[in-house]
């Protein structure tokens, strides 16, 4: 079947925010890692948008808006400032190596697929092949959590979980009720916050972001 | 009724007072099969007599335990005596306590015999009461091992049922009763400190058992304990006799059998004592240690003959 | 079976509980009297007593007067306490008022030494104790049950730690409490099989329910294992000789004489009243378990040098024979002999009935002595008979009775129960007929080696010569205790006495359980449970012949001869330099025992070198077991615990795959 | 009308605290507002036994008796910490490990904390429920790392990290949730409301909804504490001040398996089949039984207790897995007995490391000697959790095990092993701290034990006698959970 062209531009997007967390799996820098960051908020923001305008859904305006205020704008910005502040841009070595992480990850996505294929099949929106990548998404991030052993790439790739949530409520389901977004996002804005208060913290205590200062706890 | 009283009393006095006599004859044979001259066959009434004329010593920390324990010992041997069928059967005691009870009263007067001994508190006295407890623990069960046989056979705790059983029913050969038989023997061999297991007639602590635990005894209460354990001997013997050939002892109420009945007794007694007499001279006295191996296997001689009669008797 | 008996509105059963309350009053009232001692030993405990004497009361009402049962208005929402009172829960709370009433009056005595504040705290737990132990006899449903037997539980541990700076008793209350509430939960499952679904628990319903054989032994072997880790059963029996030697002597007498005995409540109500199929081999393992227990525990009784920890072991052994006789009963009765059953029963509750009469005295005549002098190793004690005789003279009736002696009462449940062996001929089983009997032989056995045990306990304590100079000292114990001892040698005598009325008396219960009553075919002197023809015993006869005798010798003797007596020293055997020290210690008595039965013990020895200026000899022999089964089991849970804290491994990346391997997992699984 | 009030009075508390900030009685301003909330929570609970269920504020938020019973628990454990925290903090300041400012955070945050969790209780949307769940989580954050020392920053921060990455699941499984229910009851508000979702379940997809019950169970699973997600669970309780311990095991617990079981019933309605049950029985037995070994190997006494708190959480996520109306029912009343018993006995813990300095078991000894009432307080708290009656925590136990032998023998001798362990280790150990001798000198001040004794006696009294309004309640409840 021929989609209409912008539901094409939305799989588009849809592959590019997969690109965009496999592209943050493999980097190295935090520096970088914020930038990717902010860019699979704003393909996220403009896939909302364009689902949006597709489906005029209207307030899927808000949550795009929110989702290009917060993911693209004010936290890549906060992080920006926190790892100038703390001058920790460095190479940072994941636990595992790379390639090995690219390999499990290529493993997740066709997991995802497999599990998001049934689902599909009875969706009734218009996206719905892309509920499979908004989950692959969220495994990757996950695995991204488990391979960085830094605090700030850590964080990153919790939002980047949050990203493909997001990306699995707008896209599978046109977003969820407005209510529930707006506390959502708020979460998230207040996370973001404590975890900026916390990295300080540790900074100030462990004077480093690296984590495996923080394994004192843990059974003699 | 009247007469069955009568009876009992004369035959607990005769018991009372032959059982000396037997401790005398086994003396005198045993001195006779050592080619020694043998003292008198009434020695030991002698030895009474002047025992019972003695002033009392005593230790100054004796207590009153001390004292009763000889009446005690004496009167629980009296009972055992009047309760066994010497010459007539089913006497009104016998009702009072059946074989059980018969181990019974016998631990109580070797219980009493114990703790007495263990009053005074020179070592040879708590010495000897604990070889006596040791000996008697495996003793005991395995007496009552041997009733328990006899009474499998005649379905009855009662000795004067399994007297009846034994001797007024029609003959049979019971396999089992010869197992118990020899466990028996073993018993009252250790229960009456004879020779393999204990030596009546030395003093030397390393090997002494009774005899420690009376070492410091004299006079009267010296006396009725070795009047004591000259009624322990005979009662065993009857108890023997009763058990393994009863043929002889007067029925229920039959008086006229009873002259019949002393007779035999008597005669059975003097060849149990030769016997004992004899054995006595050919063994050897074990070493302690040995005591409980010769008991454990009168403990399983007397298991086996009862098993041997579920096996080959009902 | 119980059915038959019509359920009265009220009956006993509202006095039974009201002596409850009266004594959880009394508990709590102790609190308030924290400043008064006068009024806590010489008030309280006295009134706990009249309690006791009430609960026998009642017990006594029970047996004759049909159940009669009542519903509290606590418990739980579907599930308020019934509480029911059959003639079983009334002997056996004749049994608990008996002893407790003798044992009370006796720490009214006891506890007059101690200081009001720990003593408030002890009245309490004394008092839950007693008023647990009640309800337990009383329950009627499975909760009630449950939080009876546990708050038994909990206030005889607090009891046990009455001395808690000391570790060994700490520790010794641990385990009490650790075992004590493992038992617990096997008999919460055991409940669980038996209930009838739907969260009803009340034994009615237990009763009607049908249950296939296999469910039927599970719950069975639950309920053997619950209640006899209470019970002190091999292999369960490890914290007995710990905890009840740890109590205040009231308390361990408690403990051994009476609340053993719930244990063996439990079993008989659980097996012979609520589970409704009972299967031959349950009996068969009974008996086994018993006899070891019975058997294990004298051995180690006899090698035992601490006073209190030889009557906790000789506490197992007798609780082996009850167990024992258990097991014959329920042999005979799967064999549907039910008149065998219904005398072995006998022997069974006659048994219970005397061991809490003559351990309860045993363990009070041990705190006289160690109020007397403060030792518990009878290594340092001796010669005691002359400064304490009233204690002396009661314990020696105690330590007849145990020791299964004629005429006093130990001996007579031992006679039934050897004449229960006796009639297994009688069985229809091929080979049981043939090897129960061998069994008889290790109950004798067991028997004898009691004496012998017995002896070397009031031998060592009382006789002989003090080992100790500050033993002159030794002081006579005060008048409630006295009272105390004899209320239970009385107790001890008149059991062995009147065997025929007590067995009488015994009839409503044993047709409870077995629908039989045992016959005695004699007179009411005489005791001839099956047939005058088959066994008869006199105590009475018996015991006028030997105190006849007795007297008559003594006259005899008197008036034939003399009664003149010198005074000397004893008889030192040409060594001039004997002192008390050179009699035999406790350690020696026991030693030919140790030698033939060193395959049980772990021996640990420690003999001086010749050299030594001031020689000492320690020895010691262990329960093996405690080697064998519980320290592996100690070990296997450390490593299997170490295993588990790898888990916790402190870095936050592994906490995180665990979370996505368990998300991964559950998907796969739930999708397929 | 209540439920505003109910929700309001922490939310302004909290906003008032952080304004008034470390002026004087700000403890007792605390415990006001906490009694205020209290009060309002008993109107409430008061209201619905009157008139049944009932829905407020067009349906967002629903009470029924299932929820009301836990918001009156949380209400009454928020009080009585309050009260307990009063004394407390004030030591821990003396001791020089609090500042004014930390301290206002503390009171601040105690009360969104509380106001967060009775939201996710009252609400009747899945999706709020789930923001007030994240909002619980973010309130307790700042408080586990109080103390500004690395291993509170450390434990708080793996507090954090886990439960985000869990509630991030759980919000993936609610996005699911709502995916199905809009087929049935079409986009908009509507479709996450419970009470709708609830009607309609019979008709829910069942694979999307047993795929949204895995997110949900492993995300919600997170925070109840459940093998293996349970690791930040030990670190959060041990390091974090003792009243948050309290609350944290005491009551945040209880409102995350709330929401698990909100969801079960979704579910078990939409499969028909007892997937649900099973997954949560299996989380609950290995819960348990991992516990109970963990237990042995502690020697830091709030870890333990954390831990022991794994284990009950374990057998309640058990007994409703297993459901039918008894078992419900015991896990009903093993929440409120647990939440009772646990912050009880974590009180008497706090008085106890505080008079000694130390959390670590070996250093605190003798407590009965020095302060007899934490002592005996420490005790029976023990006794009581350790499932001995005549205390509440056995009622539950009696029942949950009893209908496990009946219903799946096969879990019973998990539960045996695990229950004697457990017992083994933890009154092994807190014995020596209560018994034996001490050096210790006595507390300077006079500890508040009144919360102690007052939850002690609450569960005593529930062992024995449960009033019929509230054993009720437990009822309606468990019929509500599918008994």
């Amino acid at each position: 079947m021929t989609l209409a062209y912008h539901l094409q531009i939305v799989n588009l997007l849809a592959a590019l925010l997969l690109l965009i967390s496999f592209a943050m799996l493999s980097q190295r820098r935090v520096v970088a890692l914020v930038t990717l960051f902010a860019w699979q908020g704003a393909a996220l923001a403009t896939s909302t948008a364009i689902v949006a305008w597709s489906t005029d859904q209207h307030h899927l305006y808000y949550s795009a808006a929110l989702t290009l205020l917060l993911k693209v704008i004010a936290m890549p910005w906060y992080f920006y400032r926190l790892v100038r502040k703390l001058n920790v841009n460095r190479v940072v070595e994941p636990m595992i190596n790379i390639p090995t992480t690219m390999l499990i990850g290529i493993v997740l996505v066709i997991f995802a697929f497999n599990l998001a294929l049934p689902i599909s099949e009875i969706s009734g929106t218009v996206t719905r092949s892309t509920l499979g990548i908004a989950m692959a998404i969220v495994l990757l991030s996950f695995l991204m959590m488990i391979t960085r052993t830094k605090a700030i790439p850590q964080v990153i790739g919790f939002l980047a979980m949050e990203n493909g949530l997001f990306f699995a409520a707008t896209s599978a389901t046109y977003g969820m009720p407005l209510v529930v977004e707006l506390g959502v996002a708020l979460d998230v804005l207040v996370g973001v916050f404590v975890l900026g208060i916390f990295i300080f913290q540790i900074r100030e205590t462990f004077d480093s972001l690296d984590l495996k200062h923080m394994e004192k706890l843990r059974e003699k | 009724m009247s007469t069955g009283i009568l009876l009992q009393l004369a035959q607990s006095l005769l018991a009372i007072l032959l059982a000396p006599l037997l401790m005398g004859w086994v003396n005198q044979c045993r001195a006779w099969l050592q080619g020694r001259s043998a003292p008198p066959i009434t020695q030991p009434y002698r030895t009474l007599r002047k025992l019972f004329h003695k002033d009392a010593v005593i230790a100054h920390n004796a207590s009153p335990l001390f004292r009763f324990a000889p009446y005690m010992i004496f009167a629980c041997m009296a009972l055992a005596a009047g309760i066994v069928p010497t010459i007539a059967n089913d006497l009104p005691f016998s009702p009072a306590a059946d074989v059980i009870a018969l181990v019974g009263i016998f631990a109580l007067a070797r219980v009493f015999l114990a703790l007495a001994a263990m009053d005074i508190g020179s070592p040879f006295g708590t010495l000897g009461a604990r070889r006596e407890m040791l000996v008697s623990f495996l003793a005991e069960p395995a007496l009552l091992m041997v009733f328990f046989t006899a009474s499998f056979i005649a379905q009855s705790t009662e000795l004067p049922v399994i007297v009846q059983t034994l001797a007024h029913r029609e003959f049979a050969i019971y396999p089992s009763i010869s197992f118990a038989a020899v466990a028996f023997w073993m018993i009252s061999v250790a229960e009456n400190a004879r020779i393999p297991v204990d030596n009546p007639s030395t003093h030397l602590e390393l090997t002494m058992i009774h005899e420690a635990m009376i070492l410091e005894y004299s006079a009267r209460h010296l006396a009725l304990i070795e009047w004591a354990v000259a009624l322990k001997l005979f009662t065993y013997s009857t108890l023997g006799i009763a058990l393994f050939l009863p043929w002889g002892i007067a029925p229920q109420g039959d008086i006229a059998a009873l002259p019949l009945a002393l007779l035999v007794m008597i005669a059975k007694l003097l060849l149990g004592g030769a016997a004992l007499a004899f054995l006595e001279t050919i063994s050897a006295k074990v070493r302690l240690f040995r005591a409980p191996e010769f008991l454990g296997t009168a403990f399983l001689l007397a298991v086996l003959g009862m098993l041997i009669h579920f096996l080959l008797e009902v | 079976m119980t059915e038959s008996f019509p359920l009265l509105p009220d009956g006993p059963v509202q006095w039974a509980w009201g002596v409850v309350l009266f004594w959880l009053a009394l508990g709590f009232s102790a609190l308030l009297l924290q400043g008064s001692q006068r009024l806590l030993s010489r008030l309280v405990f006295p009134l706990g007593a009249l309690g006791a004497l009430g609960i026998a009361g009642v017990g006594a009402a029970g047996m004759v007067l049909p159940a009669s049962a009542v519903i509290l208005p606590i418990g739980l929402p579907d599930l308020p306490f019934h509480l029911r009172l059959d003639a079983l829960s009334a002997f056996f709370m004749v049994l608990l008022g008996g002893a407790s009433f003798g044992i009370t009056v006796y720490a009214s005595g006891y506890f007059r030494s101690m200081a009001a504040g720990p003593l408030a705290l002890l009245a309490l737990w004394y008092h839950l104790f007693l008023a647990g132990m009640v309800t337990v006899l009383l329950a009627d449903d499975a909760y009630a049950f449950m939080v009876a037997w546990e708050v038994m539980a909990l206030s005889s541990y607090f009891l046990v730690t009455t001395d808690h700076k000391v570790p060994e008793i700490r520790f010794a209350g641990f385990l009490y409490l650790l075992i004590a509430h493992v038992g617990a939960v096997a008999l919460l499952l055991a409940f669980g099989v038996l209930q009838g679904g739907h969260g009803d628990y009340t034994f009615d319903t237990m009763r009607l329910a049908e249950m296939t054989p296999f469910w039927a032994s599970v719950a069975y072997l639950l309920v053997l294992f619950g209640f006899g880790a209470k019970a002190g059963l091999v292999p369960m029996h490890v914290w007995l000789p710990e905890a009840h030697p740890a109590a205040p002597s009231p308390v361990s007498a408690l403990m051994s004489g009476v609340m053993l005995k719930t244990a063996i409540y439990g079993l008989l109500r659980v097996t012979f009243d609520l589970i409704n199929i009972q299967i031959g081999w349950w009996g068969t393992l009974a008996l086994a378990l018993g006899l070891i227990t019975a058997l294990y525990g004298v051995i180690f009784a006899a090698v035992q040098s601490d006073m209190k920890r030889l009557l906790a072991w000789s506490s197992i052994e007798n609780i082996g024979v009850i167990i024992a006789a258990f097991g014959l009963t329920l042999i005979f009765y799967t064999d549907g002999k039910g008149a065998l059953a219904a005398l072995t029963l006998t022997a069974l509750l006659y048994h219970a009935l005397n061991h809490a009469f003559f351990k309860g005295l045993l363990f009070v005549g041990t705190g006289s002595v160690l109020h007397a002098t403060g030792v518990r190793q009878m290594g340092h004690l001796g010669g005691l008979m002359r400064f304490m005789p009233w204690t002396a003279w009661l314990t020696l009736v105690g330590a007849l009775a145990i020791a299964g002696l004629p005429p006093l009462n130990g001996f007579v449940s031992e006679w039934l129960l050897l004449q229960a062996f006796l009639l297994t001929p009688g069985l229809s089983h091929p080979y049981l007929n043939m090897v129960i009997p061998v069994a008889a032989a290790i109950v004798a056995l067991a028997a004898a080696l009691a004496a012998y045990v017995m002896v070397k306990f009031f031998g060592v304590i009382f006789l002989g010569q003090p080992r100790d100079p500050a033993l002159h000292e030794a002081h006579e114990a005060s008048w409630p205790e006295r009272l105390g001892m004899l209320w239970l040698a009385a107790g001890c005598v008149l059991l062995g006495l009147f065997p025929a009325h007590v067995i009488g008396w015994l009839s409503p219960v044993v047709r409870l359980l077995t629908n039989q009553t045992l016959v005695n075919d004699g007179s009411w002197l005489t005791l001839a449970p099956v047939s005058a023809e088959r066994a008869s015993y006199a105590p009475l006869i018996f015991f006028a012949v030997v105190t006849g005798v007795v007297l008559l010798t003594y006259l005899w003797v008197r008036r034939v001869y003399h009664g003149r007596v010198r005074r000397s020293d004893p008889w030192d055997c040409g060594y001039p330099e004997q002192d008390a020290r050179m009699q035999d210690s406790a350690e020696g008595f026991g030693q030919p025992i140790r030698q033939i039965f060193e395959v049980f013990m772990k021996v640990e020895r420690e003999t001086p070198d010749p050299f030594d200026r001031n020689p000492r000899y320690r020895g010691a022999s262990l329960d093996k077991l405690w080697f064998i089964l519980y320290e592996p089991i100690e070990r296997v849970t450390g490593w299997l615990s170490q295993q588990a804290g790898r888990l916790q491994h402190g870095r936050i990346q592994w906490y995180l795959i665990y979370s996505f391997a368990t998300l991964i997992f559950l998907l796969v699984f739930t999708t397929r | 009308m209540e439920i505003f009030w109910l929700l309001g009075i922490p939310l302004a508390g909290g906003v008032f605290l952080a304004l008034w900030g470390s002026r004087r009685h700000a403890p007792e301003i605390n415990a006001l507002f906490s009694l205020a909330t209290l009060l309002a929570a008993a109107a409430l609970t008061h209201r619905i036994i009157e008139d049944g269920p009932m829905m407020v504020g067009a349906g967002w938020f629903f009470i029924d008796s299932f929820n009301v019973f836990l918001v009156a628990l949380t209400a009454f454990v928020a009080f009585t910490t309050a009260l307990f925290s009063r004394p407390y903090m004030r030591i821990e300041q003396e001791h020089g490990r609090l500042n004014d400012k930390r301290l206002r955070l503390y009171h601040s945050s105690y009360q969104i904390f509380i106001g967060a969790m009775l939201l996710a209780l009252t609400t009747n949307n899945m999706g709020i429920l789930w923001v007030a769940m994240e909002a619980a989580t973010l309130a307790t954050v700042l408080l586990v790392s109080l103390y500004r020392t690395p291993a509170s920053l450390e434990a708080a921060w793996k507090y954090f990290i886990l439960c985000g990455v869990g509630i991030a699941l759980a919000l993936f499984g609610t996005i699911l949730l709502y995916f199905a229910a809009e087929k049935i009851l079409g986009s908009g508000g509507t479709a996450l409301l419970w009470t709708h979702l609830n009607g309609v379940k019979a008709q829910l997809e069942p694979t999307v909804l047993s795929l949204a019950f895995v997110f949900l169970l492993v995300g919600y699973g997170t925070k109840v504490g459940l093998a293996p997600l349970h690791s930040w669970l030990p670190d959060a309780h041990a390091e974090g001040p003792t009243p948050v311990s309290a609350v944290l095991s005491g009551l945040l617990l209880n409102v995350a398996l709330y929401a698990v079981m909100r969801s079960k019933v979704l579910v078990d309605g939409a499969l028909g089949t007892d997937m649900a049950g099973n997954l949560m029985m299996g989380f609950g037995l290995f819960s348990v039984v991992l516990a109970a070994f963990m237990i042995k190997r502690q020697t830091d006494v709030k870890r333990m207790f954390a831990y022991s708190s794994i284990e009950h959480m374990g057998l309640i996520t058990f007994a409703f897995g297993m459901g039918g109306a008894v078992a419900n029912f015991a896990a009903l009343l093993h929440m409120t007995m647990h939440s009772l018993t646990k912050s009880a006995i974590f009180f008497a813990v706090g008085h106890a490391t505080q008079k000694a300095g130390t959390q670590l078991m070996d250093d605190i000894r003798g407590l009965i000697k020095t302060n007899p009432t934490i002592g005996w307080g420490l005790m029976l708290g023990t006794i009581a959790i350790l499932g001995v009656p005549p205390f509440g925590v056995f009622a539950s136990e009696f029942l949950i095990i009893t209908t496990a032998m009946h219903e799946h023998p096969w879990a019973t001798p998990f539960l045996l092993l695990a229950l004697g362990v457990a017992f083994a280790s933890i009154f092994g150990r807190v014995q020596p701290m209560v018994f034996g001798e001490t050096e210790l000198p006595r507390l300077p001040h006079q500890p508040a034990l009144a919360p102690v004794f007052l939850h002690l006696g609450l569960v005593l009294m529930l062992g024995l006698f449960i009033p019929p309004y509230l054993a009720d309640w437990y009822r309606q409840a468990a019929e509500l959970l599918g008994g």
